[in-house]
Formats: structure tokens, C-alpha cells, sequence
């Protein structure tokens, strides 16, 4: 048997394998090396960072809906500053690339946080987080604007070295223009996709169960939503793809690389299971020798219509 | 901490349609403490998708048990599972009771299934201590006594004990609890909760309640449980992790 | 026990109950009416209309999806001749309001189809499919295009003079601005929603399970973002809503009407179980029962926030 | 057409990891035909969401029986049932086979678990014809030969019986099935269905096909099971109301 050979590359981010642990799933890594060796998957992806510490939401903050759950937490976050004291050091043992989200407010602070954060040598990429269905500060829901998408993608290439991804939002008419300013401005890749914006009724008090109002719908139930996503920026974008939304085992990651995906990122199932990632990993190297793949970055947008 | 699939031994009908489901987990009954839960997944299908969480109710050697009713999806399908089958079970989780303070009597106050974290309690705690129960609940069918010892009992309608709240009777006992150094332990609605926490700063004891939430992950990653802590008013407190036994003085109920 | 008043109204359109049947999982009724007493539900919505019989996409057209399903009919139908000669006498038989669906590939098939339905009276409202993500005839996609929906409102209320509801596509950014269009160009109300635009692969095969590539998700993995659209257009624009989206019992019609929706339809479900909107219609009864509801209609738009 | 939830009475395991389930249903076993078939919802959660469509694969007084095997969420949740258990029945649906022609000899070609339905067909053919089965399989391991009468065998590898496809085992007997008017009834894999009606076409013989599709009501209104029609070109066939039997000439394979 050959070794198979599982490593990708996005941009110029090399990566072991495709499977990454998505933002705020995965907290800041120290939890979930209780069950998971950090070292074995294809990267780290921080729960959102901003440039303050942030509260989050009051409680309710979570519901369970078919197939899925919307959350509402508010970017709940230690802010830049402690995330590099407190967090950092911890993931200075590992060998994972570690890929920092960053949630702003302002195009400014997007800039700043980058700046104070590029420094930091074990950071190997930023996913810009424009994308958060959570918070609505400043009246700005850069997720659904274009200019702004791109005026972030320009400004934060602007002062980093290195990949530039930008989470994109579902909640659009066509998530390809999104992707395509992201190009033209620069970005390096997009991460595709975000939670879809959700609610849910307490039917006998008649209020909203998160105390946001709505949340974020992720898990299984939006698996063909987020694969149509990834496979129209494929189909229009030439622009490496992360794809998120649902996967929960390895037949999922084959799915969405088909549909255009360079690599994926594993969100929910970590609640469920803080060792998917493992396991899928696992999983596909089985897989690529039992169908004779010797590169699985030949899987991307191996579809054929 | 663990993720383990475990085989159902027996499931034990109580009264009031209340189970205690005994499983087979050498990893988890060695480690586990008293307030501590687990987050079980009750099906491999996406229906629920999410663990459950529930406190550790006992241990018996290799042998773990759970208390529950059926409330909705999750505990009906618990409920069904035979011996031979399996449940996956990921804990021990978050901090359990502190039994090992300076006092002199536990006194366990518990509301309806609030009583599920005290069998295995009662346990643990040190032989040099006492222990005097008060269970309270709307009507007698919500009374649940298993695994305590030392038992008052309250109902709101009077079909059983004392008539009145459990907090009621608490006063009613005053004198018994100011004698000696005592620590309440507690669990129960939140309502409940409210209340104790107010009778235990009034009359100066020291209190720990376990406390709920809705949970997504069980051990702190999806930031889904805050509860707000008297302390620290930038940040909010995990119920999973930092709990979901806390100081009643340092949260706000 | 005192009568429940579960009627509710839609514009000029009563209903005898807010249950009804959502167009494309009803048939022409005849089919389902071997499982249901038509005479007890709200309405039925027909399969969508197009001037000239359609055949629809070639299989594959159904995927099963965690909580959900894929669909790719293409709008299969009979066209309106046919559906005037040979599928009215059958519904003349029942007392059930007949609301026509129609889609078109122009504005003026839109407006030639209601011509012609508008004269028969069993019709007593039409719905205007604006939103169906499985044809793109003509490389319109009318849900997505602001100016189309207002267009499409505006000349087929000056067609007709029954009731003209507009059902939405949620695969837009801000589901609300084309309500308010709609209600700017007169239309009476809105359906919200149609399906979510999703895809499936064969991993083994790399193609699409659908023939048509993309179809539409439905089920109750789409009930959280249906709630959140419908409770979009609640707090934006005063029209009437019909909900839809996952409604699978009872407690989902109350979560919809609570949300903001004057009425439901029931889509899915009537795959699962033909007889739902029947239990459902006596569960309402017994809810409002049980917590002294005297008007149904009260629940709509309920929540508070 | 029914709606009912009918309590399992039996699970049996024939060899090959083939499964047959006894349901009590007098409502549709006093109802249904050969080569119809019923929508089962297997639970009552949203996993899986839709209706499974089974063959009637026999019928006793008041139970029936369905015969399949363990291939996704649905068929293993089925598997599972036990006696008392009930599962939620839709049928019965669909036109099955048509056995009162004209024909004197009923070949049954079946291929794998294409020889569902064939069992209550047996018990349902009027005395006066005769039957002869032709069972094909890729190995031994794929022949199923539950409830079928004057057997013969092929395997694509020789392990049981001719070595061959089933058709060119049907090749081999053209001289037997040339003796009297014979009908062929058929149902296998969709590329066997493919070389039936090649073959029927070319021997000049009656055939009937029963097929598959993805289907989400099973009775005729999503409209997900469609098949094309050699007399309409504007119009497809739908699986589930129109078939799933099929007169061969009739349909695009
Ligand atoms: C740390 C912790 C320990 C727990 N220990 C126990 C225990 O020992 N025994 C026990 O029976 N339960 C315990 N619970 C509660 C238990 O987790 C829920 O009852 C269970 O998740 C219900 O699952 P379900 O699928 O049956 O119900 P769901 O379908 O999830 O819910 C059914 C109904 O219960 C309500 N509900 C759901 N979760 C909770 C909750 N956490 N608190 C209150 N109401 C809820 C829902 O709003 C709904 O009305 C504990 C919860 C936590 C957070
Ligand atoms: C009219 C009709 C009659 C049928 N009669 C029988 C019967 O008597 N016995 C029996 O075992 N099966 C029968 N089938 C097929 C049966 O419905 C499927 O095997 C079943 O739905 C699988 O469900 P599942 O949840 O276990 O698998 P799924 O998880 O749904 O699928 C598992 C695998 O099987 C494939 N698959 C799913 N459905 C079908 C299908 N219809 N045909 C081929 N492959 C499929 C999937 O693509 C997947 O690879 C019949 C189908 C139809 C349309
Ligand atoms: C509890 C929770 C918190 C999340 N927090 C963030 C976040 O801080 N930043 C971010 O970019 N995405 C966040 N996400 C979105 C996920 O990274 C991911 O895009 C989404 O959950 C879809 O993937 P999944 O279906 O695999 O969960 C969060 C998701 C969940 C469930
Ligand atoms: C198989 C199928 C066919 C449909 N056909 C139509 C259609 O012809 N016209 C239309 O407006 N909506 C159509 N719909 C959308 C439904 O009317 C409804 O908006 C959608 O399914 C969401 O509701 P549900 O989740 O309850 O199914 C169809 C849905 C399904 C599942
Ligand atoms: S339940 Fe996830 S952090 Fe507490
Ligand atoms: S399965 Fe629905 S029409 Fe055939």
C-alpha cells in the first residue's frame, strides 16, 4: 500500500489535510485536546476574535431544531489581547496551523486586530469572520454588503503577510459575488459557509427562545444548503474553497471537496463528538486507498455535471 | 474525561414515572464525583441531534446510574433502551459538590427531579458528617426520595408532609439548622433556586446549587451556557464548566 | 366548552381554519383525497400552473436530506387547459377554497394564466410562484430580482379581482424588501417560504443526485429560517402572511402564527402523513381549548420581543 | 388506501443477511395485490424524514410479510423491530402484476432482491398456469429463492448453479420457453430490466417489469418518481401510480 498523500493547499497555506475545526467550535483549543490529538488534524481555526473582550449574548444562547441547532452567543471572546498572553502559549505545543478569526465591528478594527495579531508567528492564516448573523453593532451587517466585503478583504490584505480567507455569509441572493470581490481585492480564499439566520418560539410563553431573537441554524439540516453554496463559487469563482456547514463524517468531507471544497471544516459534530475530526481523517485515508486515490486534493471540484 | 459507548444494564421504574437507568462504565464510575454529569447521546441518527445532559445519580462499582422522567425526544428514546444496548456516554463533567468543607451537617434541599445528584452524594459524603433531607414538590407525585436519608418532605398542596414550599419548611426548621455548622446543597427549579439562595444569604449559610442550562457541547467549547457571575461582571461563567455546581453566592439566579 | 373561532382571514380571502395545503405536495387534490376530508382543511393550493403542459426534469427529482428533502420536479403540470377541464369538476365537488398557484417564464405568461383562471369561480385566490429555484427558463429568476416581483404584483392584480398572493423565495438577501414591493404594487399577501436552494452528490459517481443539479430543500430542517423570514416581514411590512417551511404538527402552526403568519401551509408533511392537516386542524382546536384561545387569529404576530 | 400503524409480529432471518418481517395488518393484507407495495415509516422522529416503499412480499389471514435487507438508516431501523413493536403502514399502492391474461406459463425472472414480490404472486396465479422462476445473482450469496416454485439458478461467477447472467440462463431454455404462450414477470436491478425487455422484445414475449425509484409519497402527488413513456413523449409515467409494474414495452429503461 502506497502512502496516500492527504495534504492540501489553499492559497499559499499548506496544509497536512483538509480537515480543520471550524470557528467557535472549537473554542481556543485547550478543551478539546482532552479528546482529540491537536497534532493530527489539518488545522485550528480560533473562535472569533475582536479587538476588546466580549460578553456574548445573555442566556438563552442555544436550541435544538431538527437536524441542527441555532446559536446566538454574540461572539463571546477573550479579545486579541489575552487570546495572545493566555491562549497562545498553549497552542505553541502543538504542531497544528492555526488559523485566526477575527469579527469586527468597523473596517478599523478588522485592520487593527489584524495587525496586532500577524505578528504572532504560530498564526498561519486569518479568516475574516464578516459574516456573523449575531451581532448587529453599529447597525453594519457587512455580511450582506459587497463594498464592504471587499473595502475589508483590501485593507486587511493591506497589512498582513499572510492568506487572507473570508467567511462568507449564506444569507445572500449570490454568494459568488461575494467571492468574487474577494478575489479581486486580494483574499486568498473564502470559507463558505456561515450559519443561516434562524429562529424559534416558545409557543407557550410567546417569546423567541434565544434571547437574540435569531440565531444561527448549523448542522446536518444545512448540509445541501452550504454544498449549493460551495459549488456556485466553484462554478464562477476561480478562488480556493473551505466548505462548512453539517459535515459529520467522511462521506460529508467527500462531498463537499467534490463540490469544490480545497479543504473543509468540521462545526457542529464537535459538540457531538470532539473526535470527528480524528476519525474522519481516518475514514478518508481508508477511502483513498480503497478507491486508489493517491492525492485527495484531486477530489476538489471533481464533479462532473 | 471520556467518550465511551456503554451497555445498559437494567432500567428501574420508580415511582411517579420516574427511571434510573444502570450502565455499565468502568471509566466513567472510577473517576466521576458527586454533582458531576455526563453528556449522553441517546441515538446515532440526527434525531436529537445533541448530548444530553444528566448528573451522575449513583455509582455501584463499574456501574453508573442516571435519574430522569420522559420530558421530550431524548429521554423518551432513554427510556426504551434495553440491557445489551448501548448509550455513549462523554464526562465526567464539569465540578461536582464540595463535601469536604468545614461543616458539620449537609443539608440537602431537593425539588422534584432536582433529586437526581444526591443518591451518590449521600454516598460520598465523610462519615464524620450528618445529613438531613428536604424534598419538596407541587403535589406528592413530585416527590422523589430516592437514596436520601434523613427526609422532610413538603408538597405545595399538602398531599404529602408538610403543606407549603420547601423553603417553608425550612424556616419551619430553623432551629434544628442552627445548630451546628450546616451547608445546603441544592437542586431544583430555578425558581426554587431563587428562593434558597435568598433564605441562605439571610440566614448566613453557606449554600451550593447545581444549576441548569441549555447545553450544546458539555465541556466549554460552544460558549452556549453563561450564567452570570456576581464577580466578574465582564464575562459570564460556563454552567458546564465552571459548574454546574456553583457558590450560590457567586451567580445570579 | 364554548366554540372555537379558528377562521381566519387573508385579505378579502376567509378561511375556515388557517390550514392549508402548499402548493407542488397536494396534487390536484384527487389523489389526496383518499387519505383526507378536503372539506375540513383551510384550502388547497394547487401544483404550479404554467400556460402549457410541462413536463419536468428526468429523475433523479427527489433526494432525502437529514430532517429535510431535495426536490427538482421542474414544475411538472398540466397546464392550464387541462387543469380547467379536467381537474376543476373534481374539486367542484368539495367546499374547499381553491388557491391557484401559477408559474410562468415571462410576465406575460403570468398574466395570460390568470386571464384565463380568473373566470372560474371555483378559484378563489391565486398564488404567484415568483420563487422556483428549479427552472431558469428564459435565465429569469424572478425571486431574486426586486423589480420582476413588483412587476409581476402589479400586472397580475390588474387582472383579476381576487386576492393575489405572492410566494417568495428566501434565497435573497432581505426577504422583506420584496414583501414590501409586493404590497406597493397591491398584492394582498405573501407565502414565505419556498424552498432553500440545496444539492446532493453521489460520491461514489461524483454527480449530482438531481438531475437538475440544484433543487429545493424542504422539511423541517428549514422550519428555523422559515420563522426568521417570516418573522422579518412581521416586523417590517404590514401585509398578510401565509407561513411555510417544516410544519410537521400542530406546535409548528403555533410557532408560524405567533412568528407573524395569518395562516400555514403544510408541504412535506403530506408525504409523510396525507392525513396531517386533519390532526392538525383538531389539535389546533384543542390547544385553543385548553388555553382559552376563542379566535385563532389572535395568535398571529403574537410574539413579543 | 390505508393509514395504519400495524404491530410487528415477527422478524425472520433467512440466510444471505435477507430479512422478512410479519406485520399484523387486516386492513391491507385483505387488500393488496401481487406486485403492489407499501410506503413504511419506519420511526416516528425526522431520521430518516420520508416513507420507505416495500413489495408485498407475502400474505397469511390477516399478517403480511416484507422482505429486505440492512442498506441505509431506514432498512436498519426496520431491522430492529421487535414483536409488539408497530410500524406506520401507507398502501396498498401502485397497480401490480396483471396474472389473469392470456399466457399459460408464468417465468418469473428475479434478480437479487428483485424476488420480493414473487412469493404471494405464487400463492396468487390462477391454478391453471404454470410457473417456472429463473433466480439470478452476481454469487450463491445473492440468490434468493424464498417462496418460489421450479426453480433454476444462475450466478455471474458460477458459485451456484449456471454460470452466467440470468439472462443468458434464459437464452439456454429458450427451447422450454418456447413451448405454449408464456409471460415473463420480472424485477432485479435496473440493468437486468434492461436486458429483459431486450430479450422479450426480440423472442416476441409478453413481459411485465416491476421497478424502483426514488420516491417521497409513494401515491402520486410530489411527483418524484417519474419514468418515461415510450406512447407520450409530453408526459412522463409515474412510478408509484402507474406502475411500479409496468408492461416492458411500455417504458424507457
Ligand atoms: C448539568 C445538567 C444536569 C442535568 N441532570 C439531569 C438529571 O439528572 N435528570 C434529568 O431528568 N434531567 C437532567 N437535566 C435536564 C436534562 O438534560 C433534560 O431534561 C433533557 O435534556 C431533556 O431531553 P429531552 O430530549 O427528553 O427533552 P427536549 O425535547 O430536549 O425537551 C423537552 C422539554 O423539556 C425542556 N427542557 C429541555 N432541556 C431542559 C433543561 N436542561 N432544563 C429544563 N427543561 C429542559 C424543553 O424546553 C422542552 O419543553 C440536567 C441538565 C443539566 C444541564
Ligand atoms: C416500489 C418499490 C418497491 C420496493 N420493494 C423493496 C423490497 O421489497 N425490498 C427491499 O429491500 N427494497 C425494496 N425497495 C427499495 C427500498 O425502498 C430501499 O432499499 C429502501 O428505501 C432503502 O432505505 P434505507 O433507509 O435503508 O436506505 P437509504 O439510506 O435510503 O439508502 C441506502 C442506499 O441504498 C440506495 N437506495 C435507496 N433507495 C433505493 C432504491 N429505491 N433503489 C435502489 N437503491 C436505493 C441509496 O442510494 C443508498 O446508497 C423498493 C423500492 C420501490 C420504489
Ligand atoms: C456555537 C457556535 C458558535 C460559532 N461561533 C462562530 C464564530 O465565533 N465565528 C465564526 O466565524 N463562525 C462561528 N460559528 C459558525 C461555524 O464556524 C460554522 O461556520 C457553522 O457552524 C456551520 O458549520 P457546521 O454546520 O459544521 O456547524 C459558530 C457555530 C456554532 C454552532
Ligand atoms: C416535491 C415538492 C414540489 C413542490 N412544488 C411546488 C410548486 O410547484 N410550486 C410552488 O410554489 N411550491 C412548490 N413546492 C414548495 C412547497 O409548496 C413549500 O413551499 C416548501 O416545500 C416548504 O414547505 P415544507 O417544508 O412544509 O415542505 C414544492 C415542494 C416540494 C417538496
Ligand atoms: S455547553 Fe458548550 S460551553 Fe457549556
Ligand atoms: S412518489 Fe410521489 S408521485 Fe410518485
Amino acid at each position: 500500500m502506497s502512502k496516500i498523500d492527504l495534504s492540501v493547499t489553499i492559497g499559499s497555506l499548506k496544509l497536512r489535510n483538509p480537515v480543520l475545526l471550524a470557528s467557535g467550535t472549537v473554542g481556543y483549543g485547550n478543551e478539546m485536546s482532552e479528546f482529540i490529538d491537536l497534532n493530527k488534524i489539518g488545522g485550528i481555526v480560533t473562535k472569533s476574535l475582536s479587538l476588546k473582550p466580549r460578553k456574548g449574548n445573555p442566556p438563552q444562547r442555544i436550541v435544538e431544531t431538527p437536524a441542527g441547532m441555532l446559536n446566538a452567543i454574540g461572539l463571546a471572546n477573550v479579545g486579541v489581547e489575552v487570546f495572545l498572553i493566555e491562549k497562545i502559549p498553549f497552542l505553541k505545543n502543538y504542531d497544528v496551523p492555526l488559523i485566526c478569526n477575527i469579527a469586527a465591528s468597523s473596517i478599523e478594527e478588522y485592520v487593527e486586530c489584524t495587525k496586532i495579531l500577524t505578528c504572532e508567528d504560530t498564526i498561519k492564516a486569518f479568516e475574516i469572520n464578516v459574516s456573523c448573523p449575531n451581532v448587529k453593532e453599529g447597525g453594519l451587517q457587512f455580511g450582506n454588503d459587497i463594498h464592504a466585503v471587499g473595502k475589508i478583504t483590501e485593507k486587511v490584505k493591506a497589512c498582513t503577510n499572510k492568506p487572507v480567507i473570508i467567511k462568507l455569509s449564506p444569507n445572500v441572493s449570490y454568494i459568488s459575488e461575494f467571492a468574487k470581490v474577494v478575489k479581486e481585492e486580494g483574499g486568498d480564499a473564502v470559507s463558505a459557509i456561515n450559519t443561516l439566520v434562524g429562529t424559534s418560539f416558545n409557543i407557550f410563553t410567546k417569546r423567541p427562545k434565544l434571547h437574540n431573537v435569531t440565531g444561527g441554524l448549523s448542522g446536518p439540516a444545512i448540509k445541501p444548503v452550504a454544498l449549493a453554496k460551495v459549488l456556485e463559487i466553484k462554478r464562477l469563482v476561480d478562488i480556493p474553497i473551505i466548505g462548512i456547514g453539517g459535515i459529520m463524517n467522511w462521506k460529508d468531507v467527500v462531498e463537499f471537496m467534490i463540490a469544490g471544497s480545497s479543504a473543509i471544516q468540521i462545526g457542529t459534530a464537535n459538540f457531538i463528538n470532539p473526535n470527528s475530526a480524528d476519525e474522519i481523517i481516518k475514514d478518508l485515508e481508508n477511502y483513498c486507498t480503497s478507491y486508489s486515490i493517491e492525492k485527495i486534493s484531486e477530489l476538489t471540484g471533481s464533479y462532473k455535471i | 474525561m471520556f467518550i465511551v459507548k456503554s451497555p445498559v444494564e437494567q432500567t428501574i421504574e420508580l415511582e411517579n414515572n420516574i427511571l434510573v437507568i444502570k450502565v455499565h462504565s468502568p471509566e466513567i464510575s472510577s473517576e466521576i464525583k458527586p454533582g458531576q454529569f455526563l453528556n449522553v447521546r441517546v441515538s446515532e441518527t440526527y434525531s436529537p441531534l445533541l448530548r444530553r445532559p444528566f448528573s451522575v445519580c449513583d455509582v455501584e462499582g463499574d456501574f453508573i446510574f442516571l435519574m430522569f422522567n420522559v420530558l421530550g425526544e431524548g429521554t423518551k428514546i432513554l427510556a426504551q433502551k434495553r440491557k445489551g444496548e448501548t448509550i455513549d456516554l462523554l464526562g465526567p463533567l464539569g465540578h461536582g459538590f464540595n463535601l469536604d468543607d468545614d461543616y458539620q451537617t449537609a443539608v440537602i434541599v431537593a425539588g422534584g427531579l432536582g433529586a437526581a445528584p444526591f443518591p451518590y452524594f449521600v454516598k460520598k459524603i465523610p462519615n464524620d458528617k450528618r445529613i438531613i433531607s428536604f424534598v419538596g414538590g407541587k403535589t406528592n407525585n413530585e416527590v422523589i426520595t430516592y437514596g436520601l436519608k434523613n427526609i422532610l418532605i413538603s408538597t405545595d398542596d399538602g398531599s404529602l408532609g408538610f403543606k407549603g414550599t420547601v423553603i417553608d419548611l425550612l424556616n419551619e426548621n430553623l432551629e434544628i439548622l442552627n445548630k451546628g455548622k450546616i451547608k445546603i446543597f441544592s437542586c431544583g427549579p430555578n425558581a426554587m433556586l431563587k428562593a434558597i439562595k435568598e433564605f441562605s444569604i439571610k440566614n448566613n449559610f453557606e449554600c451550593e446549587v447545581s444549576i441548569e442550562s441549555a447545553m450544546a457541547c458539555g465541556f466549554g467549547i460552544c460558549q452556549g451556557c453563561p450564567v452570570e457571575s456576581t464577580s466578574n461582571k465582564e464575562k459570564y461563567s460556563l454552567v458546564c464548566k465552571d459548574g454546574p455546581v456553583f457558590n450560590v453566592r457567586d451567580i445570579v439566579l
